[in-house]
């Protein structure tokens, strides 16, 4: 490791903040467009054109607002948990491939976009980093001082854990399949599918677990970021604002931008895992893997933004009954159905 | 391993140890018809095996080739180079001892069920009976001494058990706990002799033929040794102990407490024979140790004199005979001590017979007389109970050596042995004349007794309402009196018998068993300082001939063919006289109290009358214990008291008073504070790894 | 490159057995304890992988693995124990818990 | 030559490690003392990375970090308010304080004496056959060149395959028994931490246990 090797990192990980903290803002222009649309209104137009500034007078906005700080919040802890919340959902771009040669540093040839080296633990790390996310949700709510919002990070906090089962099941079926945990060894797996179809068409099988394997990640995504039905922490009748009810200002606005970074983060994800990443038919020089992926991406962001439009929020113990009994269960015998398949040598064997 | 018929003699042991078992299991829900066939029929079956072992040993001896023969049973001890096997030893001694046993134990058996018909717990009673012959069988026919030392125990136990039969009677248990004690002195020096030899690199084992086989090898370089004169003390010492001699006997005549036939058993055939058979058994061991044997010699004579001088004034009548049985026992072991083994034996059995005879006739007096024993409160007891007078009468002249009665054998043959020895060994002529002196006594206390109690008028109202005694107990008595008479006919002597053409069976029978060993360069008359030129030349005729480099030169018996006849006749003479006397002596001492008018007579009477009272008072011999060992013993056993109370009670009571001390400052450290308990695992874990490091740098 | 010597290592895994050996001891608030127990147990993990390393040995790694899940076990009991000691005394001192003493 | 990289990392992470758990130790709330052991905890990991125990590190951080201490701010949760600072800190007597550190001191001095007793293995030197994992050992005979920088990269890829692997065959039995404990913590965890006896819980609904 040498001095050059720590700074091309940093300069990567600085390009991708950058570039995740743009997507972000406009991550939220975007939803409020989509579902005005859905309501048939036009959301914000006012800003800039079509509100393309819209983000950035929210940004300024949230930046000169009034700091309110309870009296009786545990104040180190009060400052701690937005960061936490907004450094978890940032770190887990840290393994998500975005080219096949992402050439940046020059050095590796075949890197993730990240600190890490792409050292076949990629997905346990990105269990790992959702559920240090947590952190942010419970500290936020207890050092408030404020009973609602303890209340929140409870809900928040114990729907996180819930749901962190299932989406650590979900995963395992691609694991299997693929034979590893890095997320670039998955894509290549993808990548091999369709030939590996053409020698051998029983594979088609082996589609069946990884389609309710990623219904059932999307779903605990849902849930692991708080977003509609599963936005209970916020359920504002009941809660007033969820685990960051005594939060205003810029500290709010780390919450809101940790939640959009780790929308963003899940889309890419599911984008890398389930529908093959930088991977695409169609190759058009160096940029084709961040277009694919981009796209991708983009199916999934819109996806959320869908569904939050269209499905009402679910009652809590509905909640849990579903992590707990329904989405837990098929994930557990999606794994051995999928480990059956692999047994049997369906799918495509890792070299 | 082929089995012979010898082989059957375990079944004589094994029959009266299950009638034990069953009869002390179960006895007493059986009904008493069930006992009293039980009991003697076991006894009876093991005579009968003797009988065929007899017979066996004498018509098969080319079988065994006239060898003693083991009957292996099992191993008993198998401990590191140490094996003891429970085996049983045939030989014409042991056949000799096992008739002898099982034949009178046999008729006490039937003649108990007489005796003991009125008893509440007649099973019991039988039970122990059985227990007691099952014992005694093992002693005597064991091939090693420590399965002797089973039967050894066993008799004691039993004797412990029966002497305190009537258990509610608190004379009864302090006579067999007085047994009991006693026969454990002598126990520990047959465990001491035990141990010697079983040290000893001389002697491999404790099988007697190896004991004697060593022995005689032994014997060879280590002539009349320490170390063999300690061991045949340290087993005479037992054997004083079982067979009631100096100093030991004391037990004995209390042994009077149990039930007659008890006695009998005791005295007669069982117990207290088991020390003759002993020295006998172990004949060559002693016959290495000269010096061993004098004293052997020495004891018996003072045993049958002090025991005599007793005899003479005691008013019990079972204590006149026990005393007697000690004095008899006496003669045994002078028997031996002067080397006549055999005629030991032959004694024993006599003195089996017609002593037996005795207890059971006295048993019978007793029963007649509703159980008073004083012979003051009798007389004239003849005319009402005819069989057991005259039963009774053929004993005491047996006993007293009358001629052709089968103690007068016996006895003179003992005599006439002693007189040889002192022939050899001039100073041995004083056990010769103590041991007519005894005779004299023993025919005068004998017909004291039986003048008292059987003749003369009836002094009391008992005795003049006293009845014979059952069938069950005359036939016994009738029986024992035909042994009591041709008892001694087995072995006449050479005087009487070489004439006749007739040779002494039982000499012949026992002398591969029983005679003395000489070691072709010690012979007994070198031992004792006395070099006899006939001796000599036997041995050097025999060792021209045996192959052997120990040669068995001629023991006594073979000896006295050699002895002139005259001097056999005189001795002879001189027994048959001394008796005679005794005889007389009794009578005139019954009409004393006719004489006692005469104011001369009177006054020696008086002054006699003191000796009379020291007789009577048993020379205050369990006095002179009592003040001797009995009180020092109890002094001793109270600072023992005081050492365990407060010392060793100390010690223990100090030491839990430590650790109740040491708990209740530990306990301080177990706060119940868990940090507390982490900070004393650290501390451990610490310790532990420093002593680690130490160690690893030390080493 | 330059490799970290080995004893930095242990030296650190050293150095925080001791400080978690030190909350066990001094801290009477059960939870702390428990978390002192935890860090003597995450300095023991440093040393097995730290060996695991060092002499290519994987098992390291691998007792560290069930090192780790038995210390989430322990930790699951445990905290239940100190919820119902919570329950029970109304406060949460380890030494008002020593009814082991009577 | 200048100092490494890795080391000034070591340097940087073990430092704060060790401040974290001073911290933890020091701090008046137990939250905070909780937040510190976490970041001990993630610094730990960080050091596994360093170690190249790969997959370790990633469940250090799941369990630990992702598991437990949530568990643990959970309990500490219930018990404090924010403002609220350990009550049975204040009792500690300083005498204790000062003879922990004593005894810490000690302990650490055994502890270091005998890792430095035990050995120091320097990582430039080359494993012998006995030191392989079973993973290098057909490499190392294969090839007559010892093992290549690159080689052994490829190896340390493979870290959750080879400890996957190890503890399903060598360690199955340990591992199915750490299952079979981790159940038991479970039932024995729901069991201590019911609120009340089963009759009273009906009483109260199901929705209280939620």
């Amino acid at each position: 490791m040498t001095l050059m090797d720590i700074v091309w990192a940093a300069v990567r990980a600085a390009a991708v903040l950058v570039v995740t903290l743009g997507g972000m803002a406009y991550l939220t222009l975007f939803e409020r467009r989509v579902v005005g649309f859905f309501q048939r209104r036009p959301g914000p137009n006012r800003v800039g054109w079509q509100g393309l500034l819209q983000p950035i007078a929210d940004a300024v906005k949230l930046l000169f607002k009034q700091e309110i700080i309870p009296r009786n919040a545990d104040k180190f802890v009060y400052f701690l948990a937005p960061c936490i919340s907004l450094t978890a959902a940032f770190m887990l771009f840290a393994v998500i491939p975005i080219q096949s040669n992402f050439a940046i540093t020059g050095i590796d040839a075949q890197t993730s976009l990240g600190l890490i080296e792409d050292v076949n633990v990629g997905l346990i790390y990105i269990l790992a980093i959702s559920s240090l996310g947590t952190y942010g949700v419970i500290l936020a709510g207890w050092s408030g001082g404020s009973k609602y919002s303890f209340l929140g990070g409870l809900r928040s906090c114990s729907q996180m854990i819930s749901y962190e089962l299932a989406l650590g099941l979900a995963i395992i079926p691609v694991v299997l399949y693929a034979g590893t945990f890095s997320l670039n060894g998955i894509v290549i797996a993808q990548q091999g599918f369709f030939g590996s179809l053409l020698a051998k068409p029983v594979n088609l099988i082996a589609l069946i677990p990884i389609a309710i394997a990623g219904v059932t990640f999307v779903i605990s995504m849902f849930a692991e970021t708080n977003r509609n039905p599963f936005d209970l922490p916020e359920a504002e009748n009941e809660l007033v604002a969820g685990y960051h009810t005594e939060y205003s200002a810029m500290k709010f606005a780390m919450f809101f931008l940790g939640e959009y970074v780790s929308i963003i983060a899940a889309g890419a994800l599911a984008a890398t895992i389930f529908l093959g990443g930088w991977a695409g038919p169609l190759w058009f020089g160096p940029i084709s893997g961040i277009v694919w992926f981009t796209a991708k991406t983009m199916f999934f962001l819109y996806l959320f933004v869908w569904v939050r439009a269209t499905l009402p929020r679910f009652r809590y113990d509905q909640l849990m009954k579903f992590g707990w009994l329904v989405l837990l269960p098929v994930a557990l015998l999606n794994v051995i159905l999928m480990a059956t398949l692999v047994v049997f040598g369906i799918g495509l064997t890792p070299a | 391993m082929e089995m012979n018929l010898l082989d059957l003699v375990g079944l004589a042991i094994a029959f009266p140890l299950l009638g034990t078992l069953i009869l002390g299991l179960f006895g007493r829900f059986m009904p008493r018809i069930a006992v009293s066939i039980i009991a003697p029929a076991t006894v009876g079956l093991s005579f009968i095996i003797g009988l065929i072992t007899l017979f066996v040993y004498r018509t098969d001896s080319a079988l065994i080739g006239g060898q003693p023969y083991v009957s292996y049973l099992f191993t008993w001890i198998q401990s590191g180079d140490f094996t003891a096997n429970f085996s049983l030893l045939i030989d014409p001694l042991s056949i000799t001892m096992m008739l002898i046993v099982t034949g009178v134990s046999f008729i006490i058996h039937v003649y108990s069920i007489g005796y003991m018909a009125h008893d509440k717990d007649h099973a019991r009673f039988f039970a122990y009976l059985n227990l007691f012959v099952g014992a005694m069988l093992i002693l005597v026919l064991a091939s090693s001494l420590p399965v002797m030392f089973i039967g050894w125990e066993g008799v004691g136990l039993c004797s412990y058990l029966l002497i305190g039969f009537w258990y509610e009677k608190a004379s009864a248990n302090i006579a067999g706990m007085k047994a009991f004690v006693v026969n454990r002195i002598g126990d520990f020096g047959v465990l001491i002799a035990m141990f010697m030899l079983f040290a000893s690199e001389n002697f491999v084992s404790l099988e007697f033929l190896d004991i004697n086989g060593a022995a005689r090898i032994f014997g060879e370089t280590n002539y009349n040794s320490p170390f063999i004169i300690a061991v045949c003390l340290f087993l005479f010492l037992g054997a004083t102990g079982k067979s009631a001699q100096i100093p030991l006997y004391i037990w004995l005549p209390d042994a009077m407490e149990g039930p007659t036939p008890v006695s009998a058993l005791i005295h007669a055939a069982t117990m207290v024979t088991a020390g003759v058979y002993m020295l006998a058994r172990l004949n060559v061991l002693f016959s290495i140790a000269p010096t061993a044997m004098l004293v052997v010699a020495v004891i018996g004579c003072a045993t049958a004199f002090f025991a005599a001088t007793i005899a003479l004034s005691q008013v019990d009548i079972k204590r006149v005979l026990a005393y007697s049985t000690v004095s008899q026992l006496g003669y045994m072991f002078l028997a031996c001590g002067v080397g006549a083994f055999w005629v030991g034996i032959f004694h024993l059995m006599t003195h089996a017979f017609f002593k037996a005879l005795l207890f059971l006739g006295a048993g019978s007096v007793i029963h007649g007389m509703s159980d008073d024993q004083d012979i003051r409160n009798m007389g004239g007891l003849a005319k009402r109970m005819p069989v057991t007078y005259w039963t009774f009468l053929v004993a005491a002249l047996a006993i007293a050596g009358v001629p052709f009665f089968s103690g007068f054998f016996s006895k003179d043959e003992i005599l006439a042995s002693t007189f040889w020895f002192g022939a050899e060994f001039p100073s041995g002529k004083i056990l010769y004349v103590i041991a007519l002196i005894t005779a004299f006594m023993t025919a005068f206390y004998m017909f004291r007794l039986v003048i008292r109690t059987f003749l003369g008028k009836p002094v009391t109202e008992k005795a003049k309402k006293a009845h014979e005694s059952p069938r069950v107990m005359t036939i016994p008595l009738i029986i024992l009196a035909v042994l009591a008479f041709v008892g001694g006919y087995v072995a006449l002597p050479h005087v009487i018998s070489g004439p006749l053409g007739y040779s002494n069976p039982l000499e012949q029978f026992l002398k591969p068993a029983a005679q003395t060993y000489q070691i072709s360069e010690h012979p007994v008359g070198e031992a004792y300082g006395v070099a006899s030129a006939e001796y000599v030349e036997t041995i050097e005729g025999v060792s021209v001939e045996g192959e052997d480099v120990i040669h068995e030169a001629a023991g006594h018996g073979e000896d006295e063919a050699h002895h002139p006849a005259d001097i056999s006749w005189y001795l002879i003479l001189a027994s048959i006289v001394f008796a005679g006397l005794g005889i007389w002596g009794a009578y005139l001492y019954f009409r004393m109290t006719d004489w006692a008018k005469l104011p001369a007579l009177s006054r020696l009477i008086r002054r006699l009358q003191i000796v009379n009272d020291w007789s009577l008072k048993k020379w205050f011999v369990d006095e002179l214990y009592q003040y001797t060992i009995v009180e020092p013993g109890k002094v001793l056993a109270q600072i023992s008291l005081i050492f365990d109370q407060v010392v060793v009670d100390g010690i223990v009571n100090g030491t839990a008073g430590f650790f109740a001390f040491v708990g209740d400052r530990i306990r301080r450290f177990q706060t119940g504070i868990v940090r507390e308990y982490a900070l004393g695992i650290l501390l451990g874990a610490v310790s532990v790894v420093i002593i680690v490091f130490i160690t690893r740098m030390v080493l | 490159m330059t490799d970290v010597p080995m004893f930095y290592y242990t030296t650190l895994a050293a150095l925080l057995f001791s400080i978690g050996a030190v909350g066990v001891i001094v801290k009477r608030n059960p939870i702390l304890i428990f978390m002192s127990i935890e860090l003597m147990l995450n300095a023991v993990n440093l040393s097995f992988i730290t060996y695991s390393r060092y002499l290519h040995f994987l098992e390291g790694q691998v007792y560290a693995f069930l090192l780790i899940t038995v210390a989430a076990a322990e930790v699951a009991v445990g905290l239940a124990i100190i919820v119902a000691l919570f329950r029970s005394k109304r406060e949460v001192d380890v030494d008002a818990a020593s009814l082991m003493k009577e | 030559m200048a100092i490494s990289f890795e080391i000034v990392f070591f340097g940087v992470f073990a430092g704060i490690a060790v401040i974290l758990a001073i911290m933890m130790l020091s701090v008046k709330s137990p939250v905070h003392a909780a937040l510190c052991l976490v970041g001990v905890m993630i610094m730990l990991a960080i050091l596994y990375l360093m170690l190249h125990a790969y997959f370790l590190s990633v469940v250090q951080i799941v369990v630990y970090a992702g598991a437990v201490m949530v568990l643990f701010l959970f309990v500490i949760m219930f018990f404090y308010s924010p403002g609220a600072s350990d009550p049975s800190r204040m009792s500690v007597h300083f005498t204790h304080i000062a003879g922990a550190i004593i005894l810490a001191v000690i302990l650490l001095a055994v502890i270091t004496g005998s890792f430095l007793l035990s050995g120091n293995v320097s990582l430039t030197e080359k494993p012998s056959a006995a030191q392989m994992t079973d993973i290098e050992k057909p490499i190392a005979e294969t090839s007559e060149a010892p093992l290549t920088e690159e080689t052994s990269r490829m190896i340390e890829k493979q870290n959750p395959q080879l400890v996957g692997r190890m503890l399903f065959t060598k360690y199955l039995l340990p591992f199915e028994l750490t299952s079979l404990l981790l159940l038991a913590a479970m039932v024995g965890a729901v069991v201590l931490a019911r609120r009340s006896p089963p009759a009273e819980a009906g009483s109260a609904g199901g929705d209280g246990n939620d």
